[in-house]
């Protein structure tokens, strides 16, 4: 008896034919797989080159450069009307009390232009740290006082090490005789390295070493705050409307088209809309963030809106029909069943479209919140900006210290966005369900 | 008597009435189960606290848009004639003095007269307005209270009457999404007639050449202007698709792979990152195409004999392409997710791979989801304006060459807006026909996209 | 007409039954195909009637006919009148979810929630306020469960999914879903077919308890289960009501030929 | 109708942006008043809101890169905005720059010219441009392609480049001279080509110093003060043999230069609480003069004795006649 | 070789089977929960085995274990070794795709796809590259249906969506599914439940006729069915594998006492 003979009959999926084509369908499925996981490394190789080229740029912005100095509150300086009236004082030379300090560091510079060369080291806001000190303690006149103020932003650079060696032809940023002196400085141990904390809680400023991004962390979490209460709601509850209740018409659909089509306005022309309404027929205030937030909330609708909308689809009607079977009226029937199951969906969207508020600065433009603010807003009607437009502006300054600043204000800005977003990602997960 | 504590006040008889509402059905209904309730008694209270809340908020909201109107109407009308006889205009400055003095904005100056009368004025009014608002509010609440508690009786179909005020808000929910609409329309569209009116319509849609480099002021003599709009939108066109070959398949595998091949942790972390491509500013995208990406293209090219613009449609797109990969990637997968296991089993036991059972399975059956997704990235890839203008320039070309510079409308709508501009010049006002050229353009590709996934539908379950 | 007929047949035999709710010329159209045509149809309060017929024929269509559950699958239309102790349940005025809630019904299949087994069956008596505190509801959900023969298996995981039981079980679920709402009407579409014996008997044990309460109309595939459970059947047939009476008569003396056909298993 | 507003607001040109931002800065650092609210809209778009009217919805003053047109104070003046101050604060040069480590270049405006225009005279008549490198054009320049990116259209550094450059460049060519229809004339002269050589950048300069470095073949245009940031980067090319430093240009050597302005509301002075003292504070001579700190932001100030004419005429807010 | 083996065993005493399908000591955990308990259990080839016992006692979960469809439940594991032809299914060098080729399942819900009734048909055959062109697909589409009793009522809506047919229309949907594929093995979870008494036959006499080619594992509630349909059957109970054996000898003369219970009726 031979094998052949008494074999069994294969079924069609062992033949041989059923092996090979079985071989290409794991190649296939091999390939697939491979090609998903591709898809992810490859967005996370972007994100990881984005990311790597912002914080290579912008962690040093979180430390300062400080020089200890030594200065005498000269009385004819601080206070020229004499009676230490607060108002008076505030128009003190005390910069030039903080340049008396340096110049007394180096007493063998006398040359004119080389004292002002000399004075470049210090910030514009060494004045003021002095300033804000005497004003708390008029006692200060007249008696010497070891204070810690900031150098200006090109020797900040320097001490980064940001400027790198200046090719043939070039002119350095700074002199080797200025380079000299702020090297005397650090040898003598009065430059520090220090944590920058107030890049985080001051407003703009022209110059970079005291420019903060306080101001727009205020200003973005005012405007959002705004726009989610408004969007987020709104957004839901349309969605909601047009997929569960509405009847099935043309009516419907073109409302449909039209969520659709919002998506696709250029948010420039929200600004123009922003514009037109808010604050020419309601007359609301420029650069506020009530009309930033509505604006972006009136952007962000038709994604949230299209994007609950494709969830709440997705929810099996199964699920519908036992609700309702057992009586649970339309509304029970979304509130108690289908909106859970859709959450995950519908924070997708909002997420989605709160990342894209947040970093969005064409429609404030229309309306006056990309400008240049330095008080830190107190409320909604407040002049303020917001983070995306404090990089804009930054990027566009000629001043080399806001290189780094502007990668860290990303920093911030992503920073403000994965805080925003823990809620959301956490709720999602808790409401992700399989069925 | 401050009418924000008022209101406060009111909320809280609110919430007390949802407690009393509850309580008073509970009352009338007796000891019985559901013989003749006609609803939960929650939805009784509910009742109560709306009747008691709603009207009062309107009425309060209401006013207090109208109160600042009606208080510098009086205040002005009070005033000496020489200030009625001023311009609406220097009315609102005259006005801002008075708040600023009002306020104690003003420093050390000392007002004049008139100025300190009204400012009195002002005060007094003000005063006035919080205390009839206050009663108003006050008064509101109470009745709707007493209105809301004389009502509630078991048989009141009180759940109907909840619902129905839900609906309601639903309905002004998705009447503002149609309002927008209105409103963006409005806002585009006069100024886009006085543009024709400079401008032939005809010669703006079919024009081939984009070049507004036209005489910004009347007084300067400078060229003319080509106002040709086809060569923004074989741009925008041209980048949309890049992007689009970018994002979908990135964004659409990710998905697949993050739903049904990757363990619950990883996918856990990956979504969450992936969305952040999404919150970058687009300034860094900007930056990253046009120094990073667009000088690689450029030696690429240089390095297989292509003649590549230093600036690239292809740079823009592929990284808008990235930039919007979350869209794409985010909302698939939670569809993907939502598909019922069943119709996973069905397919895997006739035998098939998971790969099949997605292509052919599961992404059919989420296909209106992705559609959607996919249709929020088209608009998100078409409204992206930064990237494109850093990393492809602003120069017309009608060209569908990815290596070349090109420009796209959007670009071009806010180039025109924020750039310098001149009262009533066809430059200026051109952004409003783009604008309104455009949205047609998206409303059409929308209408035939609705209807493509009427088409295409499948319901399961 | 035929609903006339057999009333006045049973009121000369002396089991005249209050009609609970009344079909007449009840026509069903999904999009442009019509699947029912003209039935009408009496169904007697404390009597469980018996729908039957071959597979597509229209049973499931008409028993969600009579709480409008048609209302909710697109491209579906009904005409005809459907009276709920002389209410026309289609009167725009009605209130559907009150309606519902009066019929109830258990679905061909198995649709548990997502959620646990508790809040499956606890959802309903939630809603309609059936119970005011946590005692309350855990009375119901056992008694539910216990009346649908399930309590036994479930009792210890009864806070795990629904939707991880066996696919009887589910059916069970299902039923002390509906029951647990205490409706006037319930509607069951084959409520037996993923069950054993002794589970259906069960089953038939609790719609025959039922009977002195509710009205009940339910679907089977089951001559036997009919006879058993039923007093009136009713069979239907490509769409028509081919004939309806008392269930003894229709399974020993039946009518139309179609039928004798049906039960005898002659034609398909 | 009106807020109460107690803060300087300030519209305009992006190229006075940081000149004005540092003065509203100071300005509020001595705690007297609100710091001003300051915003690039550029200038024609900071006329057209200043522009709009009087009242606290409008802005107090607008900053320009080139004076008030006519037509612009025509449309303020049919809005009520009557009174207006100019106040004159400096130069800015726009220069031409590329990579450091390049040959410099000497060009010459007809030279720019020639490469950037449309269409060049030629035999007689007007040609497409048919240079591709700059050595064509010009024996003396270098054999490189020519690049050069610059601002858009919409762009006051690019109207005023036109003006500077391009109108002065071809002034002189007997074909353009021939024309005699002014309109086609400035057409020839302004309109720059199309065919890639130049680059529409955006309005974002650092990231034409950053394309430069790049491409080192690529020239760009952009505000001296990016020039003077980024001296490590780049460097200026001669223009008529003039280098572009700051004594060039404050001397009125360097020919591409063009003043910058900023223009008062006086009906809101007194009413918005400090424009006065920032106006006061713009034009103190250590703000504006020669060692203030405009200067340190890329500020060419004026001469010494036009200064002090601004500064009086503007604090006494001399009324604007055109 | 085993297939020799057989083959002159059964050529001996005329009944011996060869064994398609080998489960020794199978467990099934759903996460912590024990479902199954050490099963053992032959399957024959060219034989009907049925699985009977209560609701929730386990029959679905065998069955799912003989195509590895458990792989794809969350949290559930499987002991013990199942061989098909010799081999081991739960090898990791086995290919899952090919053995639910082989092995084919119906589900005890009907699933249909959201495609067309053709394409839900088609599916398989195609995936498998059992068809090459339209034609062939067409026939194959065609005879399943016939095969599975639905021909008739779909031959004029075969593009229409598979999930507005009726319950039982569906469930014979799946029937033709699972068959189009050729499996050798077809484990089926119920078939008839949504049926009636005459699509049942149908579907009894389709059993019948696979059975000389195939081999068959029908999971059902009634005895009736597993008694005209299968040669052999295997009583479960709360996990266990109480009892298995021929038909006739099960329903005749039970060796346990549950068995007996069951079969009679008698407990639950
Ligand atoms: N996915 C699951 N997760 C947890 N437990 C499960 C799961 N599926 C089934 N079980 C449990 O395992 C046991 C056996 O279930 P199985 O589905 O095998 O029963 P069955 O015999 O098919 O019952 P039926 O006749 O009701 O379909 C039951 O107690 C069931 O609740
Ligand atoms: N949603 C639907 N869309 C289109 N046709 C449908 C839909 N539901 C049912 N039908 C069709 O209507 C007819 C009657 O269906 P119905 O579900 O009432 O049958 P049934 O008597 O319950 O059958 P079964 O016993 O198989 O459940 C069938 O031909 C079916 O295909
Ligand atoms: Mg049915
Ligand atoms: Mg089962
Ligand atoms: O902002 P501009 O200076 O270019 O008008």
């Amino acid at each position: 008896m031979t094998d052949i003979v008494e074999r069994p009959a294969l079924g069609v999926h062992a033949t041989d034919e059923a092996t090979k084509r079985l071989k290409r369908r794991y190649a296939a499925e091999k390939r697939f797989r491979g090609y998903g996981l591709a898809a992810i490394l490859v967005s996370m190789l972007a994100l990881a080159v984005l990311l790597w080229s912002i914080v290579s740029q912008g962690y040093t912005a979180f430390t300062a450069t400080t020089l200890t100095l030594t200065v005498t509150i000269d009385p004819a300086m601080a206070d020229p009307g004499g009676k230490r009236n607060p108002d008076d004082m505030r128009t003190g030379d005390f910069q030039g009390i903080a340049r008396a300090g340096l110049r007394s560091l180096f007493p063998d510079v006398t040359d004119r232009s080389q004292t002002r060369a000399l004075y470049t080291l210090l910030s514009n806001g060494a004045g003021d740290d002095i300033r804000d000190k005497v004003l708390a303690n008029p006692a200060l006149i007249g008696q010497q006082v070891t204070i810690k103020v900031p150098v200006a932003s090109d020797y900040d650079m320097y001490a980064k090490g940001h400027f790198g060696k200046t090719p043939k032809g070039g002119e350095a940023r700074l002199s080797p005789q200025q380079i000299a002196w702020f090297e005397t400085l650090r040898a003598d141990g009065k430059v520090h390295r220090s944590l920058n904390i107030w890049f985080l809680s001051s407003g703009d400023s022209r110059q970079p070493e005291l420019a903060g991004v306080g101001g727009a962390i205020i200003g973005s979490f005012l405007t959002l705050a705004v726009t989610l209460i408004i969007a987020f709601p709104l957004g839901v509850m349309a969605a909601i409307y047009l997929e569960e209740f509405a009847p099935k018409n043309r009516w419907t659909d073109i409302i449909e088209v039209n969520i659709n089509n919002l998506a696709a306005v250029p948010s420039i022309v929200f600004g123009l809309l922003g514009l037109a309404v808010f604050l020419n027929v309601f007359g609301l205030p420029r650069s506020a963030p009530v009309v930033g937030g509505v604006v972006l909330a009136l952007m962000s609708l038709p994604i949230i809106i299209i994007a609950s909308r494709a969830s709440l689809r997705a929810v099996p009607p199964s699920i519908r029909q036992a609700a309702l079977g057992l009586g649970a009226s339309r509304v029970q029937v979304v509130t108690h069943h289908v909106l859970p199951l859709a959450m995950p969906g519908i924070l997708t969207g909002t997420i989605l479209s709160m990342a894209h508020a947040l970093g969005e600065t064409a429609p404030l433009l229309m309306i006056g919140m990309v400008a240049f603010i330095v008080d830190i807003p107190q409320g909604f009607t407040q002049a303020a900006t917001v983070l995306p437009v404090q990089i804009y502006l930054w990027a566009d300054s000629p001043e080399r210290g806001f290189v780094e600043k502007t990668s860290a204000a990303i920093m911030v800005l992503l920073a403000f966005l994965l805080v925003m977003n823990a809620i959301a990602i956490f709720l999602r997960k808790k409401f992700e369900r399989k069925w | 008597m401050s009418p924000s504590l008022v209101f406060l006040a009111i909320a809280a008889l609110a919430v007390f009435g949802f407690f009393l509402g509850r309580r008073r059905v509970l009352a009338l209904e007796g000891t019985r189960v559901r013989a003749s309730m006609h609803s939960l008694p929650s939805y009784y209270g509910y009742y109560m606290a709306l009747w008691c809340l709603a009207p009062a908020a309107l009425v309060m909201a209401l006013w207090s848009v109208l109160e600042p109107t009606v208080v510098q109407h009086l205040v002005l009308g009070n005033m000496p004639a020489s200030y009625q006889a001023m311009s609406s205009n220097q009315l609102t400055l005259v006005m801002a003095d008075i708040r600023n003095f009002a306020y104690g904005n003003a420093g050390t100056r000392t007002p004049d007269p008139a100025i300190a009368d009204a400012v009195r004025h002002y005060h007094a009014l003000h005063e006035t307005s919080a205390i009839i608002i206050s009663l108003i509010g006050a008064v509101l609440g109470i009745a709707g209270f007493a209105f809301g508690f004389w009502r509630i009786n078991p048989q009141m179909r009180a759940r109907n009457r909840v619902e129905r005020f839900a609906m309601a808000i639903m309905i002004i929910a998705s009447t503002i999404a149609v309002l927008t609409t209105v409103g963006i329309v409005l806002s585009l569209v006069f100024e886009s007639l006085r543009f024709f009116t400079k401008y032939p319509a005809f010669e703006f849609l079919f024009g081939l050449q984009w070049s507004p480099q036209t005489a910004i002021r009347a007084d300067q003599v400078g060229s003319s202007g080509a106002f040709g709009f086809l060569p923004l939108f074989t741009g925008s066109l041209l980048i949309t698709v890049i992007a689009m070959l970018v994002a979908v398949p990135v964004g659409l595998l990710s998905a697949i792979y993050m739903a049904d091949y990757a363990s619950p942790r990883l996918r856990s972390v990956a979504k969450p990152v992936l969305e952040v491509l999404a919150g970058i500013p687009t300034v860094v995208y900007g930056f990253f195409a046009a120094l990073t990406v667009a000088p690689f293209v450029r030696d690429i090219g240089s390095a297989v004999g292509l003649n590549v613009a230093s600036e690239s449609a292809l740079a823009a797109g592929v990284v808008m392409g990235i930039m919007i990969v979350p869209f794409v990637s985010s909302l698939a997968d939670d569809v993907i997710h939502a598909v019922p296991q069943s119709l996973r089993h069905g397919a895997y036991g006739l035998g098939s791979t998971k790969s099949e059972t997605i292509r052919q399975v599961v992404l059919p059956a989420a296909l209106p989801g992705i559609v959607a997704a996919v249709m929020l990235a088209i608009s998100r890839a078409i409204g992206e304006t930064m990237i494109v203008a850093m990393a492809a320039g602003l120069a017309a070309n009608l060209t569908f060459n990815p290596l070349a510079a090109v420009t796209t409308v959007t670009v071009q709508i806010a180039t025109l807006l924020v750039g310098d501009q001149e009262f009533d010049s066809p430059k200026t006002l051109s952004a409003f026909a783009l604008g309104l050229v455009l949205f047609v353009i998206t409303l059409c590709l929308n209408v035939i996209a609705l209807a493509v996934v009427r088409k295409y539908r499948e319901k399961y379950d | 007409m035929l609903a006339t007929e057999t009333k006045t047949a049973a009121a000369v035999n002396g089991a005249a039954k209050h009609v609970k709710m009344k079909a007449s010329d009840v026509e069903v159209y999904y999009s442009e195909k019509r699947a029912l045509n003209k039935i009408s149809l009496d169904v007697r309060e404390h009597e469980v009637t018996a729908l039957i017929g071959p597979s597509g024929c229209g049973k499931s269509t008409f028993l969600r006919t009579l709480n409008r559950m048609n209302d909710v699958i697109e491209g579906c239309r009904v005409g005809g009148t459907i009276l709920l102790d002389k209410q026309d349940i289609y009167d725009p005025s009605i209130d559907v979810v009150q309606l519902r809630a009066r019929v109830g019904m258990v679905f061909q299949k198995p649709n548990p929630f997502p959620k646990s087994i508790y809040d499956n069956v606890a959802y309903g008596p939630r809603i309609h306020g059936l119970v005011r505190n946590r005692e309350e509801t855990d009375a119901v959900v056992q008694r539910s469960l216990e009346r649908a023969g399930l309590w036994k298996e479930v009792k210890d995981r009864l806070h795990e999914g629904g939707t991880g039981l066996s696919g009887g079980q589910q059916q069970r679920l299902c039923i002390a879903r509906a029951i647990a709402v205490d409706p006037e009407v319930i509607l069951m579409d084959e409520p037996c077919s993923a069950l054993d014996p002794i589970a259906t008997a069960k089953i038939e044990e609790l719609i025959d308890e039922l009977r002195s309460n509710y009205t009940i109309v339910i679907v089977t595939h089951s001559m036997q289960q009919a006879a058993r459970v039923s007093q009136r059947t009713a069979f239907f047939h490509l769409g028509d009501l081919v004939e309806v009476g008392d269930t003894a008569q229709i399974f020993t003396n039946p009518n139309d030929e179609r039928t004798q056909g049906y039960i005898t298993g002659r034609f398909g | 109708f009106g807020q109460a507003r107690d803060q300087i607001r300030i519209v305009g040109s992006s190229t006075v942006f940081p000149f004005s931002t540092a003065v509203a800065e100071t300005f509020g650092r001595q705690g007297k008043f609100k710091t001003p609210v300051v915003e690039s809209t550029g200038t024609g778009g900071g006329m057209r809101l200043f522009c709009a009217g009087v009242g606290t919805g409008h802005p107090d003053m607008t900053n320009a890169s080139r004076p008030m047109t006519k037509s612009e104070f025509e449309t303020c003046a049919k809005n009520g905005v009557t009174d207006i101050t100019e106040v004159k604060i400096g130069f800015d040069g726009i220069v031409v720059a590329d990579k450091l480590g390049s040959a410099k270049m000497n060009l010459s405006r007809k030279d720019i010219y020639l490469a950037l225009a449309e269409k060049v005279p030629m035999n007689g008549g007007l040609a497409e441009n048919p240079y591709k490198t700059w050595a064509q054009l010009n024996p003396n320049l270098p054999n490189t392609k020519i690049e050069v990116i610059g601002p858009p259209p919409t762009s006051g550094t690019r109207d005023a480049f036109v003006e500077l450059v391009m109108d002065f460049g071809c002034k002189d060519f007997p074909e353009i001279k021939a024309i005699t229809d002014a309109k086609v004339k400035a057409q020839a002269c302004s309109k720059l080509r199309e065919d890639g050589a130049y680059i529409e950048a955006g309005e974002n300069d650092n990231l034409i110093i950053q394309k430069l470095n790049t491409s080192p073949d690529a020239l760009g245009i952009f505000g001296y003060s990016f020039l003077d940031q980024n001296k490590d980067k780049v460097q200026g090319s001669q223009i008529e043999g003039f280098d572009s430093t700051f004594d060039n240009i404050s001397a009125g050597k360097y020919p591409i230069s063009r003043s910058i302005f900023f223009y008062v509301k006086n009906a809101h002075v007194g009413v918005i609480p400090g424009i006065k003292e920032f106006v006061t504070e713009f034009v103190s001579e250590k703000a504006y003069g020669k060692e203030g700190y405009l200067v340190d932001k890329g500020l060419i100030p004026l001469p010494d004795a036009e200064r002090a004419k601004v500064r009086e005429a503007s604090v006494g807010l001399t009324k604007l006649a055109m």
